[in-house]
């Protein structure tokens, strides 16, 4: 593995580099989840980790999320730097306890004396076609607990590079990976342990006449609908959120104050998600700037359909490029 | 001063692989025409099964998991549960679904995405399935409480995979089973992995059935590709149940015949080698033989079960392939008993974008 | 007991009568949890039910949280309607997994077969000087998943109506009891059996000049600083918001239209908190009546300390009269 | 064709109620240094104890879990665990924390409402008290994993009381301890009460040290009343854990004296004459009556003991008032390595608020 090696990778793929590249460079970096290892885990993002690390470091547990997430808490107490996957976000809940209640508190309990370094990595969100629970987008329960930090990247160059910072930060982060662009595109991603800032929103395109604002899976048909924007005249800067807590509130209130308009884009239900958050802050701290009200595009306050009526759930191009129609009429 | 305590789970087996009597068989199998029942049920399983894997391999169907393997123990379980039982099944319990009422449409509708596969109008105290892991068994005990607590003579089956078994919800249902005498008797499917883990990493015990002691349950293995050992042990278990004695532990031994399911391959962590030994165990094929050996089966009966079989799994499949979507306002519709005036306008904004279909 | 009795009762007394009426009135209903039968409750909100109704239908459970929240759900779908009680809102986290996957998720995804009349007592909140995790109040995670009711009553009569409503609601609602405010004022109520509706904010205080919206405890504060803001000339609107989600969003709405100014207030953190859902929605509903962006007057988004320093984390009295100063300014 | 597996768990006992060896006792007896010196630790103990609730009594302190009938116990591990082993207690293992090293006026600052009451500085590894009930045990598994890791001779022992031995947590977590065959022993404190809960109610199991056997550990039983009991088996378990055998399921019996805490109220829920035989078997006495038959103690010697453990309670108490809150700043100084910048204003709030105390 040479530091200068650039590969065209999935954001899936990308993840795995990440995690080779540091488990190389920091043995204390263990991984540890369900299917990790000798299967390289369900989306193959831990492939080949266990041959080049051993069963000591890339280690299959019993099926017991909780479990899962609090030998994490004691590993880190140990100065290991445990990176632990769930399977899928929709079983991250029965780890809930361990997260909310110890990985997140640990530091302050403590004043100081354990912390943990701790890295719970989860793909979420739908459309993947997958089977009641394998389509959750609750990343606002996680983003309203103080001690936790919430990364969500959206390519695979952002992937490499918040994973990194994230295994590397010393407090715990939870690392949710969006499955429906584990593979759409491919990146050239340069393999040198370069990581990315945690705590920044990164604007992906400038604009003047509205800012849209996203993360996750979210980012594709928010780019798709900047493009469409920019056919009919309007200039829309994009922004990916990927750290949504804690927030990056200025660069989104810089932007506001240049576009005087916001569009949240997320997949997550409406009722109390991030969007929520940010509207909020935005109304509060841009209501000067503020040409129309901060408009959400979510999904609904509903669980996720089967997958026969899943898409009409997901937000699509065209409710982004309404919503910015409707903003920019007032 | 010493004291000891003694504790022990047995295990019981009675056809060998080839469907020969062990031993002497249990009272169960003077009952042919249970037994030609339970055979039938379980070919018409593994028809089902492999039509549904067709399917989704065509894109017909979602993500699907395979019953090979868990034909026998399924079958048990409905033969063995009385109609106002409740069954708290997992996912891979196909078998014993048709049995309990379940229809193979209702099953496809599930599979290929449609929330009306869990309706079960024949079977409606049964709890749907649950996809996260072991959280059943937390159901089953609230099941076995609500009978408990009304006094009635009903009893509760919940299913567990091995991998279950680690999970928490598992170890601390047994626990309530065993401290409020409840009439839940658990069926552990013990098919030797959980994906692509592998029994022995879930657990550093020797069996599966001896965590009932952990709960002060008894707990006894049976082998779950032998007919007449599931449904002895579930017919006792159940009859202890009914009659107030408490619940227990079963774990009935067997392989995971296919892939986890159709998203898996499991020639990635398994060998062909095990598959293959595992396939010289299978069930259907040993209760074949015992019947036709104790002269109550025959080729022709197998030919014509086979096309029957066939028949019912297509006519179910074409009724699947014609019902036709929810309309998208069904993902509110039924969220609360009324809607509450917070959705309405969500569901006036779904109602007008997929009217005509979009 | 008869239908005309009236007492003078706490909000924890009134709980315990609630509780007693509904299962004098419905043999369905049991109640669960660590501690409620023989000990009547930690907090004596279940005290004397065991004597009148029964070990089988006021029981002791083994203690296991998640056991409590999914032997409710076995249960509720057999007809019965149990309503668990949660020790302390911080041990609720353990029974996330089966609120979240199954209790707000049965009646969807059986169609309307079964569904879960289960009522999650959980007193909630600091300010009582108790040890770590005896303090928090993370409604906010409760309100974002759909198929959830989230109720929080603030006075004795509340207390009353709403879990009489919460109990017959044929479908899961958390119940949050404010346990600062358990026993600090008593208030006569009548033992009739009549719920009052979900759903619904209750207006406290009628004002023109700013809307106050809050819940739980820090009612008693709002109120207060309502009474000095009324000697500084500042007519306040109180709402008390009781049913977190689903949000009646009407009521909110209304009182802004007229009053042109909010203030939210509540003890949860703020990041993430019910707090942001409303300022997003005002903000959004009532982008043209607003003078003057929608406060937050919160909890710090960090942990609750321990009790030496839990009332300098705690919303003041001087901090909601100087936040509404900041908007009357404007 | 039957098959039987077989399981037991052993329980030892050494001094009966008065002190009265029942037995041969075990090696360790012959060490008096350590027994003396086990002896004053359970003292000062419950001396602390005393004091502690007073404070919290007269508003000096908050609610407080008295340690009374746990003092055996936790001398006991606090000697078996070499320093570098790793203790993750739960939060009546006062008298394990001070042979730890975690000082009495720690302990009175964490009651007393303040954090720093767990910076530990001369047991650093240790982990803190964790409140919510069983918990930790998931954390011991984590230390032990990491142990197991890097190939290090050290163990962990890990607390729990009876009422969390029905957690999920700590079933999910010995699973983990057998099947990764990790050092880690658990000590379960099983005292009869889970607040108002009885032991009969937590579980159907006999005992409580058969949980074990789901996990494929050792499980064996101590009267925890009996320091050569619990210090017997303790040590042998350590040793079995540094020699990296894994690890195993201790249950001492004994029973709670005090209240479940000074919020609690325990006449509401049991009889004065159950409180008055467990006295009866009271640990602290026993081992006083045998080292006084043994010729090593004397009533002198108990009254300079009583002296000194009072007086070093006093200055620890002194000092614990003497210390002045943290400034509320810190409440947000503490929750990441470095304050995000999303939290500089709240800060600057805080400080600007409580400039001076507010
Ligand atoms: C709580 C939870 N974690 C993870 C998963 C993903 N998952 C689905 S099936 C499975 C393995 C289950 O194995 P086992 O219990 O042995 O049942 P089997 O599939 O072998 O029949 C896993 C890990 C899940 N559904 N739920
Ligand atoms: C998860 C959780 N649920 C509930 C509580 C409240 N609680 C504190 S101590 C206790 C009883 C614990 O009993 P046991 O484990 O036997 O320990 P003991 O107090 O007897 O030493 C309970 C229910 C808690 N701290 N954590
Ligand atoms: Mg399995
Ligand atoms: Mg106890």
């Amino acid at each position: 593995m040479s530091s200068a090696e650039v590969r065209d990778v999935t954001l899936v793929e990308a993840v795995n580099m990440a995690l080779a590249w540091e488990m190389a460079h920091d043995e204390n970096v263990v991984l540890l989840g369900e299917d990790i290892a000798t299967n390289g885990g369900v989306f193959r993002a831990t492939v080949g980790l266990k041959e080049l690390f051993g069963f000591k470091r890339v280690m299959d547990t019993p099926l017991a999320e909780n479990l899962i997430a609090g030998t994490a808490v004691g590993m880190a107490t140990q100065g290991l730097k445990p990176v632990a996957e769930f399977q899928f976000m929709g079983f991250i809940y029965a780890g809930m306890e361990q997260i909310v209640s110890h990985a997140a508190r640990m530091r302050n309990r403590t004043r100081g004396r354990l912390h943990c370094p701790i890295v719970y990595r989860a793909p979420f969100g739908g459309g993947i076609h997958a089977p009641e629970h394998h389509s959750e987008s609750t990343e606002a329960l996680f983003a309203h607990i103080p001690g936790l930090r919430v990364v969500i990247p959206s390519s695979p160059q952002r992937a490499y590079g918040l994973l990194l910072a994230a295994i590397r930060d010393p407090d715990p982060v939870v690392f949710l990976e969006p499955k429906r662009i584990y593979r759409a595109v491919t990146q050239s991603v340069e393999n040198n342990g370069e990581a990315l800032p945690l705590d920044t929103c990164f604007t992906l395109r400038e604009g003047d006449d509205v800012t849209l604002i996203t993360w996750g899976a979210c980012v594709m048909e928010t780019l798709q609908a900047a493009d469409k924007l920019a056919e009919q005249g309007v200039s829309a800067e994009v922004i990916d959120v990927a750290s949504v807590s804690p927030l990056d509130r200025e660069t989104l209130l810089c932007s506001v104050a240049k576009t005087g308009r916001a569009v949240i884009i997320h997949e997550a239900c409406r009722n109390g998600g991030v969007g929520a958050e940010i509207a909020a802050s935005i109304a509060e701290g841009a209501f000067l700037d503020l040409q129309a009200p901060v408009v959400r595009v979510t999904g609904y306050d509903t669980i996720m359909p089967y997958y026969r009526n899943e898409m009409a759930y997901l937000p699509t191009v065209g409710d982004i490029v309404e919503a910015v129609e409707q903003v920019i009429a007032l | 001063m010493k004291q000891r305590f003694e504790f022990h789970v047995d295990s019981t087996r009675y056809l060998d692989d080839h469907g020969k009597p062990l031993d002497d068989l249990p009272a169960q199998a003077e009952d042919t025409e249970r037994t030609l029942a339970a055979y039938r049920n379980m070919v018409l399983t593994r028809t089902f099964d492999a039509k549904a894997i067709a399917l989704q391999r065509t894109g017909k169907c979602g993500t699907y998991p395979s019953v090979l393997g868990h034909e026998v123990i399924g079958t048990a379980i409905g033969q063995s549960l009385a109609k106002t039982d409740v069954f708290v099944p997992y996912y891979r319990d196909q078998a014993a679904h048709i049995l309990r009422g379940a229809s193979l449409v209702e099953m496809l509708l599930y599979w290929g995405g449609d929330e009306r596969g869990s309706a079960w109008k024949n079977c409606p105290e049964d709890l749907p399935i649950a996809v996260p892991i072991a959280t059943q068994c937390c159901h089953a005990v609230g099941v076995g409480s609500a009978i408990r607590i009304r006094g009635e003579e009903r009893a509760v089956v919940c299913c567990v995979g091995d991998g279950g078994t680690s999970k928490g919800d598992f170890l601390e249902s047994i626990n309530l089973a065993g401290a409020w005498h409840l009439p839940v008797v658990f069926m552990v499917i013990n098919n030797q992995w959980a994906i692509s883990t592998p029994r022995g990493i879930q657990t550093g015990a020797e069996t599966i059935a001896q965590k009932a002691i952990s709960a002060g349950l008894p707990g006894h293995i049976v082998d779950g590709n032998d007919y007449f050992s599931v449904i002895e042990a579930l017919d006792a278990a159940l009859e202890r149940a009914h009659a107030g004695k408490g619940g227990m532990v079963i774990e009935a031994v067997t392989y995971r015949l296919g892939d986890h399911t159709t998203a898996d391959d499991a020639t990635r962590y398994r060998s062909a080698e095990d598959l293959k030994k595992a396939w010289e165990k299978d069930g259907i094929k040993r209760l074949q033989n015992y019947l036709h050996d104790a002269g109550l089966w025959d080729p022709d009966k197998e030919k014509a079960l086979q096309a029957e079989c066939k028949q019912t799994v297509e006519k179910a499949v074409e009724e699947y392939l014609a019902t036709e979507a929810e309309p998208p306002t069904a993902m509110v519709d039924y969220l609360f008993e009324n809607l509450p005036v917070s959705l309405r306008a969500q569901r006036e904004r779904l109602a007008a974008k997929y009217r005509g279909g979009e």
